[in-house]
């Protein structure tokens, strides 16, 4: 299947379409138009100020020069990219559900019942005693969770100064344990791309405040010695931690919570579908075993007294908040109405078909896939080609490559998953596209991609000399 | 069509699975979990699968359970009317259904609209680098004392926070500082404005950053925000702003009253009432550059030479810098951006200041309307307010907004005999019936 | 301005998008289903049962490879293709307007409520008495107009056969005459592109039923003579029917009422900017002055008895209906909220701006424009280039082209419509595409389009040999 | 943009606007109107113009008058629930505000959609040629008759259809008949089925029409249709089959049973209730291939080669043949068409017999509740039915029906006796209800 985008450019200097201020720019007078003093306002504001037919095309068009799963195979590794069922969006545009955050409970009862539903979903699925909905993405969950361990820490007396994470984790692991202020201690990974048991007894001690672990890892795989790496997380004082970011391959048939994980994220952009808006929003909802459940941030939803409805309340030792309101509440709705629309068998179904996506692309593949046996990703190597090459070549094939050159112990890593979405015969496509570009002439895979709206962007370029608005173009 | 209780979204029929399984060589899907028994799960989440007719009768049965009451809060989440063609075209799904744009080739459109969505923010703020999105004004504003706690070469340790702050807001600044070991103190206010000859006293080395807002959290115009801004420069602090983006289109520049950095919410634009949702804005001096946290969009040229836009300057982000990164954050807010900007399309410069003059001009009126029939002082603070302010009555505040609840409305209760009135352009033809309630009430 | 239409194709046979049966073919063993006697059902039903995901990926990319006012230009001439406001979507999706037409007058008094504000907004805009919003679409509203002529003659006892038609009406017209059982009398234009006045002179009669005519005409012309034709209609006995394809140049400053005309259709698609869908629906209120209310069709409907709202009516000597039911009601409902919008000023400034912009652009243009002064519209003419040729060259340069090879007094004509819609760097990229393809090699013409999603369909071979459905593929 | 009162769909600036006056060289817009005085209109309409938020407002308030009504209706137009996927699909702005496919280059993706629509209709009635929509069920079979008057050479002009058909297509059909000359006539029925024995007896040479209905109007599956085919046939008259897809999904395919023609209405699928809108059908045999009214895609080559699709047979249609032409239709229902085939899609033909045999269970299990708990006797007649059937009341049915709205459902009063009562899955969940409603009030 091959795929030319829509694209829009002028023949005099190819630009594509137009810039809003280069349609038009709009000078007001601010000091003529308001009623504040002077010294109060601004000069003058210069925005466009183009008509809503303009507005609909503009739009439109820089739409139709987007990729995204509804444009066909998107399989980026890690990132979990599902279809999102259209009724979710029907459901979150509820006008009734359209209230403000400071609202009386009295007066919000729809919404604090569907809160408090979505507690006991993510409960249920993850195994944990207590949720939290209010950070607004996964990294925001991770530091929810970290925050979280670290006021249980300290309540308890003890001072601890590190958190253990695998060198395969995602990047936002690291930058979120410094920025809850912990050290990081990085654990190399074993020769079959797991956890290394023998290093993590070594790594871990007194300082030992956290291990963060996502599971399956990073390149699919089962952490089999959880229950091991648990004991020796638990026995040192330190809490296991766990990124949900792959929870959508153990749905039905793990559950962290029983795996002896003491605090977890939930990624409902990935594991339940909410779109991922061209980078956000999401939410990554924090469980908690019962041991922590008083450090979570406030305000939760408990169910009030017999037949009174339900309210929030403050956890006795919150660590406060981690967003200024409850988070990102129309992703949350999208998520309850995801897991209700699947049920248990539905999420059982959508981790299995995910797995066996995963396990027959690679099987597809001319790449060699190191490591497994995999779940829902896996990391092939492109060899002695370059990653990246190849996958700006697939996008000529109508498939949106996977994710590139991560994680690295993996060389050349093309991270693939696929998710539950794709039917056989759009994972032979992709698998042809897979094929054909790593196959390809070095010039081809050099002059690549070229059914796009853009040829290859040089990125190294454009960060040397940053342009960051139009008004700096203005300024060349 | 997988079989009943599977996933709708999967397409896979009997016949595939079957083939899928038998070319890799299994027998069916349980043989590609490798999960220990100990740890394996065989309990049930107990969730009955529904319809999507179902589900969309049961939330809005549960939605229901919300009073329709006319709201006049603020506080940091404001609702003005939202066009319909915002809706329109930030639904479509390229918008809504792609992510972050790794692959700018094939990601041209939704680049340039947070491109736009940054040039609209350096020409409200001011400064020349605004990122593409945080997750609200309380993340924003804590991102923005850790990259004074990198950028400040101080030895303080110190944010100065005005005394009038969303009590949610500080506690979230203090979660971001608690990992920097900053401390977060409050400098007071006289009559709704920065108490600057106190906060000129408390300025010192020990000050990585002084916080303002404009409009404060009640509503108050800041009138000596280039004051402010002197002060923190000559402690060589940050001075960072918090607003917002209709604030903005007619208040000060914070470039011209020395804002560094330039925090709040542009969900106010683009977000319906979203139960608190918001779009963190991050704006600031070309000197933080390479410290700002979030994404970037950049332009640059591909190989036929043609401008092209792209995510720059990604060294600074977590997927690259892992624990030295300016940030935690991966996904963020582009598609609110995205409708922020689709807002302010719409409604040009014109639009814009006319939105943000009528917030003035309807707050002062029913302020003085409150004031004059009901007893009750309106406004506190004797300041220029945008959409909200403060009132004083004699009566305990909670009991007064609990009976103006009964009478269909809702305000804040901000303090024993303080209440709170926001009024925007969604809840302006309601102000008769606020104000007879309020004579009712009181 | 140059556009790329996005397009998909697979490499090995080129087949673009492929088929919905191409990618599933279910079949249902409906006797075994059914709880029916299997006498009375078929035996099978064989259709494809896509996933939701390949669904919302076919239609996707469907969309994504089909011209539309939102991609940019649209200047079809006589077809009106103006922006359609997105709040008027979400005016029509009300769910309290979805009820069922039968409902009783009493308990859809919402419904009655907007059809009798409408009836009134389009009686004022028209200047008729009496007005039904039935008819699902314009040629439905000529086929009303003219059986409610007929109903007016017969009742009054008058045997009249012709229906006189200009040569430059719309096709329309002609085919609705002959199906309402009237001969068609052709009316040859005037030098001037007008109705030359003695020509209808010696055309209209006993035999003279009504005269159609559309005002400005197809070329844009306002029938200076209209006075002078309605009174020789007049005096033959015959009617005066205004086709309302033209009525958006009029808005506000002639009403077909004021002219003379007895009866009218309005174009809601054209005028007052519904949607046009691909091809439909749209809707043809017809609008009669008072002697022709009594044959409108039933139901219409009116005030009740004071303070009792609004009831539908049957007028006294209908024509009985035309339509199922009520016509195309969400169109209608977005017609409605479209007027309110604009009011009349804005009407008016609708009608000025779409005619100033057809001068504007008519001013730009290498192409001769014959007759004038044109208003909303005017038929450039490709002289010796083949005008149909010179339209998929301009597909080339990212705008839509006019209407072509009509109407015929025009050679090659290029009827050009912009709408107000457009601005003046919008009508100016589109003269530009114009001129450019107007002047354009020979071979350059034949091999255009190429940037779009087909290139050149060979319509002719297509008839030859008609292949309407996927079955009759599969039968190759 | 433009100054107040202009339309706020126009981008002229008052600027460009000056300058494109000055291009064409006049002073003004109203120098470019050729209107003479006499004919020149200088009142006003009245009308306001409102904020698009107003209009919302009002428009709102209005359709909230309706009362809220369970809707137990049917007798042609049918709600069955749409999945939202559809509307989310059909209203991409490239599928809602395009038209009809002059260049087909450009309108690959509309021509292919209504290609698949005209399949799967060839797949329901069994015919090989559909069109891509008429207006509605009525027009349909209006078109149906002047179809058959060209068709068919008898020296007839009598169209039979049946006694029970809803009046109002009925006359429908008869404007459309007025025309070609062409006289309606019933033909009765017995038991809620066609009198095949008295329509042996009129069929004759006369007759150029056989009309009839599966399922009827009262929702009983006609039991004889190959009969009434064959007496069609052996009149060399016109044999025309009235239906609707869901039912076509697991009734008699048409063309098995002689149907020469069929129409119907397709707004069952794809569109919501919409008080009467809907989507005609037409299908009929090779034999009348450049005889069909309305649009047709067909399958064709561009210039390299490719498959592409485009407006096929256009010389039968009104802007080539004018008065010659097959049918004055123009503009259709192309986007409800498109609408419908999605909804199709979604269900699959699992779906959409799943659709028609619970039409068929509710319908039966309905019809013996209401006869065993109410006293009244359902159904009436003793048939098959899809959907409706008609009840029998002592009491006059326009009574029972007000009573029926005042416990909040809505039925069908058909005759003084006779009330009907269509249930689908969109209302199935309220029988319970109706029945005890039906114990109340009779
Ligand atoms: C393994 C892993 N952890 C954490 C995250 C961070 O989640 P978010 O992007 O929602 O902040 C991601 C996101 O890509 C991830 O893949
Ligand atoms: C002049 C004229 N008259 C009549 C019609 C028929 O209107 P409709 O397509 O709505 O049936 C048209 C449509 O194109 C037209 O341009």
């Amino acid at each position: 299947m091959i795929h030319d985008q829509a694209d829009y450019a002028r023949e005099d200097d190819d630009v594509h379409e137009p810039l809003l201020s280069e349609k038009d720019e709009t000078t007001v007078d601010v000091r003529e138009a308001s009623p504040l003093p002077d010294d109060l306002t601004r000069e003058e504001l210069t925005l466009p100020a183009p008509s809503e037919p303009e507005i609909a095309r503009h739009y439109t068009r820089l739409s139709q020069m987007t990729w995204a799963i509804d444009s066909g195979p998107y399989p980026l590794g890690s990132c979990t990219m599902k279809y999102n069922p259209k009724f979710t969006e029907d459901v979150a545009a509820d006008p009734n559900a359209a209230i403000h955050p400071d609202r009386s409970a009295r007066s919000a009862q729809g919404n604090l019942e569907l809160q408090y539903r979505l507690q006991e979903f993510l409960g249920e699925i993850g195994g944990m005693d207590a949720v939290t909905l209010q950070p607004p993405a996964g990294a925001a969950g991770e530091f929810t969770g970290i925050a979280v361990a670290k006021a249980y820490h300290e309540h308890h007396g003890n001072d601890r100064s590190e958190v253990v994470i695998p060198a395969s984790a995602h990047g936002t692991n690291f930058a979120t344990a410094a920025m809850a202020g912990y050290d990081v201690v990085e654990l190399p990974s074993g020769d079959d791309g797991r956890v290394d048991v023998e290093a993590l007894e070594a790594a871990v001690g007194d300082d030992t405040a956290a291990l963060m672990l996502t599971n399956p890892n990073t390149v699919g795989l089962f952490e089999r010695d959880i229950t091991e790496i648990a004991e020796i997380v638990h026995d040192a004082g330190g809490l296991l931690y766990y990124d949900g970011a792959n929870l959508n391959a153990l749905l039905g048939r793990g559950r962290p919570g029983d795996m002896g994980f003491d605090v977890m994220h939930y990624n409902v952009h990935k594991t339940f579908a909410t779109p991922h808006g061209g980078g956000g929003p999401g939410a990554g909802p924090v469980g908690v075993v019962d041991e922590l459940a008083e450090f979570l941030p406030a305000p939760r939803v408990r169910e009030a007294e017999e037949g009174s409805g339900y309210e929030p309340f403050e956890p006795d030792n919150t660590i406060g908040k981690v967003h200024g309101f409850g988070g990102n509440w129309l992703v949350l709705v999208k998520t309850y109405a995801y897991i209700a629309r699947l049920g248990d068998e539905g999420l059982a179904d959508a981790a299995a078909k995910a797995v066996l996506n995963a396990n027959y692309l690679a099987e597809r593949l001319d790449l060699d896939v190191p490591y497994g046996p995999f779940h829902h990703e896996f990391a092939a190597t492109a060899g002695d080609r370059d990653a990246a090459d190849v996958a700006k070549r697939m996008l000529d094939f109508g498939v949106h490559p996977p994710t590139t050159k991560w994680p690295e112990m993996v060389p050349e890593a093309m991270l693939t998953e696929p998710t539950e979405i794709e039917g056989q015969s759009s994972l032979d496509d992709l698998s042809e596209a897979f094929n054909l570009a790593y196959a390809d002439s070095d010039e081809a895979l050099d002059a690549a991609p070229n059914r796009t709206a853009a040829s290859r962007i040089d990125q190294v370029a454009a960060a040397r000399d940053p342009q960051l608005s139009w008004q700096a173009l203005d300024g060349e | 069509m997988s079989g009943t209780g599977g996933t709708p979204y999967a397409p896979h029929t009997d016949g595939e699975t079957a083939a899928m399984l038998s070319a890799i060589g299994v027998d069916d899907e349980e043989a590609l979990f490798d999960i220990p028994d100990a740890v394996a799960f065989d309990g049930e989440f107990g969730i009955e699968p529904r319809s999507e007719r179902e589900i969309r009768a049961e939330c809005s049965r549960i939605f229901a359970r919300n009073d329709d009451l006319t709201e006049f809060l603020g506080r940091g989440h404001y609702g003005h009317y939202v066009p319909s063609v915002v809706d329109h075209l930030a639904d479509r799904a390229e918008f809504l259904t792609s992510y972050t744009q790794y692959q700018p080739e094939v990601s041209q459109g939704f680049l340039q609209a947070l491109f736009e969505y940054q040039s609209m923010l350096v020409e409200l703020t001011g400064l020349p680098v605004a990122n593409c999105s945080m997750y609200d004004a309380a993340t924003a504003l804590g991102e923005a004392a850790t990259l004074a706690d990198r950028v400040r070469s101080t030895s303080g340790d110190v944010v100065l926070v005005p005394d009038h702050l969303r009590e949610a807001k500080r506690a979230v600044l203090s979660n971001y500082c608690a990992g920097a070991d900053l401390t977060v103190e409050s400098y007071p206010m006289v009559d709704g404005n920065a108490d600057v000859d106190a906060l000129a006293d408390r300025a010192g080395d020990d000050v990585v950053m002084v916080y303002a807002e404009n409009p404060t959290v009640r509503g108050c115009i800041e009138e000596r925000l280039a004051a402010i801004g002197d002060l923190a420069a000559d402690a060589d602090a940050l001075f960072a702003l918090g607003s917002d983006p209709v604030s903005l289109s007619v208040l000060e520049e914070p470039a011209s009253v020395g804002a560094d950095v330039v925090v709040g919410e542009a969900g106010a634009l683009g977000l319906p009432t979203a139960y608190g949702m918001g779009l963190g804005i991050f704006a600031c001096s070309d000197e933080f550059l390479r410290q700002v946290p979030g994404r970037l969009v950049g332009v640059g040229e591909d190989a036929a030479g043609d401008r092209a836009f792209t995510l720059t300057l990604q060294t600074r982000e977590q997927h690259i810098r892992k624990e030295r990164a300016t940030s935690n954050i991966c996904t963020n807010q582009a598609w609110v951006a995205l409708r922020a900007a689709i807002h302010a399309a719409t409604l040009g410069p014109d639009g814009l200041v006319d939105l943000a003059n009528d917030c003035v001009r309807e707050a002062a009126a029913l302020a003085d309307r409150i004031d004059e029939s009901s007893g009750a002082t309106a406004p506190v603070h004797d300041r220029h307010h945008v959409r909200e302010f403060a009132v004083r009555v004699d009566q305990p505040a909670a009991a007064i907004a609990e009976d103006l609840e009964a009478e269909g409305f809702a305000v804040h209760a901000i303090d024993e005999h303080l209440l709170q009135v926001c009024v925007t352009d969604l809840n302006a033809g309601r102000t008769d019936d606020l104000v007879a309630a309020f004579e009712e009430v009181i």
